[in-house]
């Protein structure tokens, strides 16, 4: 099978852009965690591209540390995100702003 | 034993008084005190006089006496040296001679003061800094009198220190000196890179060649130096002022010894001054000028003492004037017979104010001639000296000087001339002080009687008075130091014309001065402007003092500083602008980073 | 030679030793310090007969870092007088501080460390090590024992040390570099780096950076600003300790580092640090004159007379160095003796203004006739310790200099304007306050000061000889760098 | 495999993904989002596979799309997300909220698109087009556990860590201290 791998890229470029939006945009810390699984996710198909390209395992690899990254990152975010709910009610990332200087 | 080896020990005895005096603060009686100031001014005297018989009979070479190595300059190592030659054993003489005197009269006029000690503490170590002046063999150890004179005058005159105006007179004759002990700290400079070395005899004898200018420039400066200590112009202000201080001191310091410091200097350093042209008749015009306009302040004066101390003034000019004719010896000589008749004066004119209860305005006596007979004939006595009445001792020297001006080629007959109208006035200031103090009417309540021939504020002066009348007589021999004198050929009228003149002076003085009913003071314009000291104190206030003070007010608290506080302020701002976009809100971070990111990505591309 | 490095560690333990002892006992920490402190002076004084020792340790071996010292004539003299002044420091302060006595003592021992370390340290990194560590303890004692702006002082002082020393640093590690490009190997120390040839450009660019950091110390104008709150605003003996020895750390660098590493270029530099001496000179009396703070007063007389050390070092003469020397150690007596009357008098009047002394002559005589000795001193009174210094500098400068020295000169009315305005206003005039004159302990140490005052005045030579053999090496280093 | 049907596969898998994604991120309703983002994956594993990495391609499907995604699953249950909470998410989605976000994330792509495009030699055979070999889980498996033994480790610690704080975090705290509580 062959892809152009530039539409491979733009592809990853595609969902990364996606997901910023979601980050940008959306006040819900849970959507924004879910944007933050899209460009995860941009990532990783960036590597398993890289790796195809160079008919090499090491894109593989990374994808699994990613993968485990985006686990605990899941875990502990929704941990967070409970927390959140339980102080405020709803999941308004802009209350979260006590560090302002 | 020779004497000369004990030449250390003249200089040492007040310096080793003062030292006691000031650790035993407060413990001794005034007697004591008075055995301590007097005594030791007493020793030196007689030591010095012992020492002046041995060199003189030894010929008068000069001597060299090297205490120990003071200042290890690099090549040039100076040591802490005393030189002994004619010049410096006639100074030795008047200040030891007439200090002796004046501390003697001082003990008496000081007895009742609370701290008598203290005085006695200053007096001591002002002469040891007088003699340090006077026989020091390098320019430092001059330098080193020079300023322990200034700090022992600036001491003195604010000795009651609890008046305001004292203190403002010490500072103010302190900084204007300082002002010319700066030039000749220069001048020292210049002198010591030319010459590699500071001491005098080694400067005066060198055969080096140097640069003219440089040397003109040094010889300004010291000219500057003997300026400031000796009150000519232009840095005269400070000794009318200077009369605060107790009267003796004024004898001691602003009429005998240290304020011709200057003459000496320019006398002791004359071979540099001879190689360079002009200079001399700068020194000429220096004096004649001052002599002049110190006359005509002396005339507008109501306070005996200044007076008196304008009346030093002009005759410190005669000095330079004989200075700046080639005189040197005669500028000695009026030096010694100036130091008899002043201190003379002074001492007085303290007799006086004692009697007066510190009066010192001279309408406020009056009739003195009947109820002070001894010390008002004291007063005239030292007046004619002052005048130079034929055969007094002020006659001979100041006629030494005159003479001597007409003839030079550094002055000639135009200052000759002002130094003739110099006679006139002191004619004219000196009998306008004598009929206004001793004669007519009496504006003063004085019920005590004159003081009797014995008593210690008398004693004193007889010796003085017995030199103001025939010190003149005196002859002092500078051959090794001045080279041979030679006494100018000059017409007879010359020779009288100034005694015409103060005969002049006196007639005019009877005609305006001798009073008939109560006197009061001019209160005329020009008096006042006189009586102020020509306007030089106004003038430097708005040229130094004010601009000084308002820079000192602006400037308090450091313009630099400011700067400093300005970088500080920026950052502060700086951190305030930062501050409002630390929102603390998550997204607008992530907006900022990615928008960054957007725009080096951007700029990356658009440079590549 | 080990014993050399006990004089870094000596203080330090004795100075826990002190703030224990303050602890268990009180008053005790004061006999402590002063007996530990003469200690030292003797123990300094007895390695300094053996003439000069050093010591080298291997410390990072990796960075060719050495604990080097060394003890040379010119470093005994300076250790003399730091622990001489740190004992006039205990002394005045003796009743002065309430709060923390202990760890003031640890303070001051503290400082005294690290003041011995920088006049010691034969080792760029080391010397920059105590540069720092002598800054600390310093900062502390302004910041909890001063007096009321003591905050803002501290910090002052502690950000322009700081930011100056910073660029120390980058010339440090450049000069390092440059000699491991050079020969191979980095080295810190100061010997090894005297022997580089350094291209003009780049001595010109390093010279600058440690000039910048000991010209702040000096202090130089325009970097003097934070000199007048640090003294003024510092404890009594925090402004002995200043006055007196911490300006002399930025001289004693100028005379150890700038001069022998960077020669050509210092020669190249000089009008301009000469003329900025000049200024520092002229205007730091100035403003002392404006000031009505007795201690903010003699603070700018400090700027003016170390203007007359950087003027004497930049000259390159040897009239000059011996002038410099003569002044640092004159200036170190004669500023801390006003420091420490100052501080008497603030003891006895709580206040420092000007305003509000006068007339104290009548009720204290003693103390009177000491502060005008000192007075005299410092405005440079022939006969007299600081006399020697200005002249000997003005003699050497003018013979390279001669437009600056006469305008230096001028300083010397100045001087005159701003002592007597400091005296009469203290002094004299009718009285306004009745003070309690001097007692014994204090009659004791200040007639100390003015013994040392008449006799360096007097008898320069020991200090002239002491340094002599580093002003005949920086000859010789600036006769090979003279074109 | 026909290669046509491979290379159209893709595109179709990618077009999912996008779309997914973008319902994603659009959405109101966090179960729907969380679905159209499961689908995302699974279109993500699809292409994954496509490229030769069938071992990333199951674990996409059986960790992410199945275990991470339950997580979330979970999540949005303990939230009891009800109707307030749409209205909520109506009343936050201004059309004024995506201007901004989507002005950056275009210049962004667009920058990026242009960098990627602008690369001539992606790979050392002249055309841009790659042969995809398969790349085994065998090959995977002994890369893993040989030289980036020492990633595994870390990625171990990390996993742990998110255990312990995970749990720490979510464990039900003392009402006294929440705000909620101090209101009441």
């Amino acid at each position: 099978m062959t892809v152009p791998i530039e539409q491979g890229f733009v592809l990853v470029a595609l969902l990364w852009a996606i997901g910023l939006v979601g980050l940008l945009s959306r006040k819900n810390t849970f959507f924004m965690l879910m944007s933050m699984e899209i460009m995860l996710n941009a990532g990783a198909l960036a590597f398993i591209l890289a790796g195809s390209l160079w008919q090499q395992a090491d894109g593989q690899v990374i994808y699994i540390l990613i993968l485990s990254i985006a686990a605990a990152e899941v875990g502990l975010g929704l941990a967070l995100l409970i927390r959140l709910r339980q102080h405020y009610g709803d999941l308004d990332i802009d209350k979260l702003d006590e560090m302002k200087g | 034993m020779n004497m000369q080896d004990l030449l250390f020990l003249v200089p040492l005895l007040p310096l080793v008084s003062s030292i006691i005096l000031l650790l035993l603060a407060g413990r001794l009686s005034p007697m004591l005190v008075a055995v301590f100031g007097v005594g030791s001014m007493a020793l030196a005297a007689i030591l010095t006089l012992l020492i002046g018989i041995e060199f003189i009979r030894m010929g008068g070479d000069p001597f060299q006496q090297v205490l120990f190595n003071w200042l290890p300059i690099a090549g040039a190592s100076l040591n802490f040296g005393l030189h002994l030659d004619q010049l410096s054993l006639v100074m030795m003489g008047v200040i030891t001679g007439v200090g002796w005197m004046i501390h003697w009269y001082a003990a008496a006029y000081m007895f009742n003061d609370k701290d008598v000690q203290r005085f006695f503490v200053y007096m001591n170590l002002f002469v040891f800094a007088m003699l340090m002046l006077v026989l020091g063999d390098s320019l430092v150890l001059l330098y080193l009198g020079w300023e322990g004179v200034g700090l022992c005058s600036f001491l003195l005159i604010g000795f009651w220190q609890h008046k305001a105006d004292n203190v403002v007179a010490a500072k103010k004759a302190f900084i204007v000196t300082r002002v010319g002990d700066t030039a000749m700290m220069i001048g020292l400079l210049i002198l010591f890179s030319e010459f590699g070395s500071l001491h005098i005899t080694t400067i005066v004898d060198s055969t080096l060649e140097v640069s003219q200018s440089n040397l003109w420039l040094a010889c300004l400066l010291l000219v500057g130096g003997a300026v400031g200590k000796s009150a000519q112009l232009p840095l005269q202000t400070w000794l009318p002022d200077a009369m605060a201080g107790p009267t003796p001191v004024s004898a001691l310091i602003h009429a005998a010894t240290m304020v011709t410091a200057g003459v000496y200097l320019i006398a002791r350093m004359h071979p540099l001054f001879l190689q360079v042209e002009g200079i001399l008749t700068l020194v000429a015009w220096i004096g004649a000028l001052t002599l002049v306009l110190a006359g005509i302040a002396a005339l507008a004066q109501t306070d005996i003492k200044r007076i008196l101390a304008y009346s030093t003034m002009s005759q410190i000019g005669y000095m330079f004037l004989g200075l700046g004719a080639l005189a040197f010896d005669g500028a000695i000589f009026h030096l010694m017979t100036h130091a008899f008749f002043k201190a003379l004066l002074f001492l007085t004119a303290g007799s006086i104010i004692l009697k007066m209860h510190h009066q010192q305005d001279i309408f406020k006596m009056g009739g003195l001639f009947k109820s002070l007979p001894l010390t008002s004939t004291f007063l005239l006595i030292g007046l004619l000296a002052l005048v130079a009445f034929p055969g007094s001792s002020g006659f001979f020297s100041k006629e030494a000087i005159l003479a001597a001006t007409y003839k030079a080629h550094t002055a000639g007959p135009t200052l000759w001339w002002i130094g003739v109208l110099g006679a006139f006035l002191t004619s004219l200031y000196s009998f306008r002080l004598l009929f206004i103090v001793c004669f007519g009417p009496a504006n003063h309540d004085l019920k005590e009687p004159d003081y009797k021939p014995s008593s210690q504020l008398v004693v004193p002066l007889l010796p003085l008075v017995t030199l103001a009348v025939i010190g003149g007589f005196i002859s002092l021999d500078f051959s090794l130091v001045f080279g041979p004198a030679h006494h100018p050929n000059i017409p007879l009228w010359i020779e009288w014309m100034p005694v015409a003149a103060s005969l002049v002076g006196f007639i005019l003085a009877w005609v305006l001065y001798f009073p008939r009913k109560a006197m009061q003071a001019n209160d005329g314009l020009i008096s006042h402007f006189c009586r102020d000291g020509l306007g030089f104190d106004w003038l430097y206030e708005q040229i130094f003092t004010k601009p000084l003070q308002l820079f000192a007010r602006i400037n308090k608290s450091d313009v630099i500083d400011h700067f400093y506080h300005f970088v500080g302020w920026f950052n502060f701002s700086l951190n305030e602008i930062l501050v409002v976009s630390q929102n603390g809100k998550l997204r607008w971070y992530l907006f900022g980073t990615l928008a960054g990111c957007a725009l080096m990505l951007g700029g990356l591309l658009w440079w590549r | 030679m080990v014993a050399l490095s006990f004089l870094i560690w000596l203080p330090l333990l004795l100075g826990v030793c002190a703030w224990i002892s303050e602890k268990k006992f009180k008053g005790s920490g004061n006999w402590i310090t002063l007996i530990s402190l003469f200690g030292m002076l003797i123990f300094s004084i007895y390695l300094g007969s053996h003439g000069t020792s050093s010591l080298s340790w291997e410390w990072f071996a990796r960075f060719n870092i050495h604990f080097a010292l060394l003890f040379d004539g010119l470093a005994l003299l300076l250790v003399v007088l730091t622990i001489a002044l740190a004992m006039l420091a205990v002394m005045v302060s003796w009743n002065d501080i309430e709060k923390h006595r202990g760890f003031f003592h640890f303070n001051l021992m503290f400082s005294v460390a690290g003041i011995v370390g920088v006049f010691l340290a034969a080792d760029l990194f080391l010397f920059f090590l105590f540069w720092e560590v002598m800054l600390l303890p310093m900062t502390a004692l302004i910041l909890i024992w001063g007096h009321e702006g003591r905050r803002y002082a501290a910090l002052k002082f502690f950000i322009f040390t700081q930011v100056s020393s910073l660029l120390m640093l980058v010339a440090i590690i450049a000069l390092a570099l440059f000699h491991q490009s050079q020969t191979g190997e980095l080295s810190f120390n100061l010997g090894q780096l005297q022997q580089l040839v350094i291209p003009e450009n780049m001595q010109y660019w390093l010279m600058l950076g440690f000039f910048i950091a000991f010209a702040v110390k000096l202090p130089m104008v325009p970097l003097h600003s934070w000199l007048p709150d640090a003294h003024t605003q510092a404890p009594t003996a925090g402004s002995v300790l200043l006055a007196g020895i911490l300006l002399k750390t930025g001289a004693y660098g100028l005379i150890r580092i700038v001069l022998p590493l960077f020669p050509s270029a210092t020669m190249e530099f000089a009008p301009v640090a000469v003329t900025l001496g000049v200024i520092s000179i002229i205007y730091g009396a100035v403003m002392a004159y404006s000031q009505t703070d007795f201690k903010r007063l003699v603070a700018y007389s400090s700027i003016s007379h170390m203007g007359f050390v950087l003027l004497a070092l930049f000259s390159w003469h040897e009239v000059a160095l011996q002038g410099a020397i003569l002044t640092i150690v004159a200036h170190g007596i004669s500023s801390a003796a006003l420091f420490s009357m100052a501080g008497l008098i603030q003891h006895r009047i709580h206040s420092r203004e000007l305003g509000k002394m006068g007339g104290m002559w009548a009720s204290a005589p003693k103390m009177a006739t000491v502060t005008l000795i000192f007075v005299m001193a410092g405005i440079g009174m022939p006969g007299m310790a600081n006399f020697n210094g200005e002249l000997l500098t003005l003699l050497g400068s003018y013979q390279q200099f001669p437009v600056q020295t006469i305008v230096a000169s001028l300083g010397i009315v100045l001087s005159a304007v701003y002592g007597l305005h400091l005296f009469q206003r203290a002094f004299q005039g009718p009285p306004n306050v009745d003070v309690v004159d001097l007692h014994m302990r204090e009659l004791v140490f200040t007639s100390l000061l003015v013994v040392a005052l008449i006799y360096f005045g007097l008898q320069p030579h020991i200090v002239l000889e002491l340094s002599s053999e580093t002003i005949t090496s920086l000859l010789q280093i600036a006769g090979e760098a003279r074109p | 495999m026909n290669i046509e049907s491979g290379q159209l596969l893709f595109y179709v898998s990618a077009s999912i993904a996008v779309l997914a994604s973008l319902f994603v991120v659009t959405n109101k309703t966090a179960v729907h989002a969380l679905l159209y983002l499961v689908v995302s994956l699974l279109a993500l594993a699809m292409c994954f596979y496509l490229l030769g990495a069938p071992f990333a391609a199951a674990l996409q499907i059986i960790v992410y799309a199945g275990a991470i995604m339950v997580l979330f699953v979970f999540a949005v249950m303990i939230f009891n997300i009800n109707q307030s909470d749409i209205d909520r998410e109506q009343r936050w989605l201004t059309w004024q909220s995506w201007v901004g976000p989507s002005l950056l994330a275009m210049v962004l792509l667009g920058e990026i698109v242009f960098v990627i495009l602008s690369q001539q030699n992606w790979a050392t055979n002249s055309s841009s087009v790659v042969q995809i070999e398969l790349v085994d889980a065998r090959a995977v498996g002994s890369l893993l556990f040989g030289p980036y033994l020492l990633a595994v480790e870390i990625a171990s610690f990390l996993l742990l860590a998110g255990l312990v704080g995970g749990y720490h975090l979510a464990k039900e705290i003392p009402k006294k201290n929440t705000k909620q509580g101090s209101r009441q």
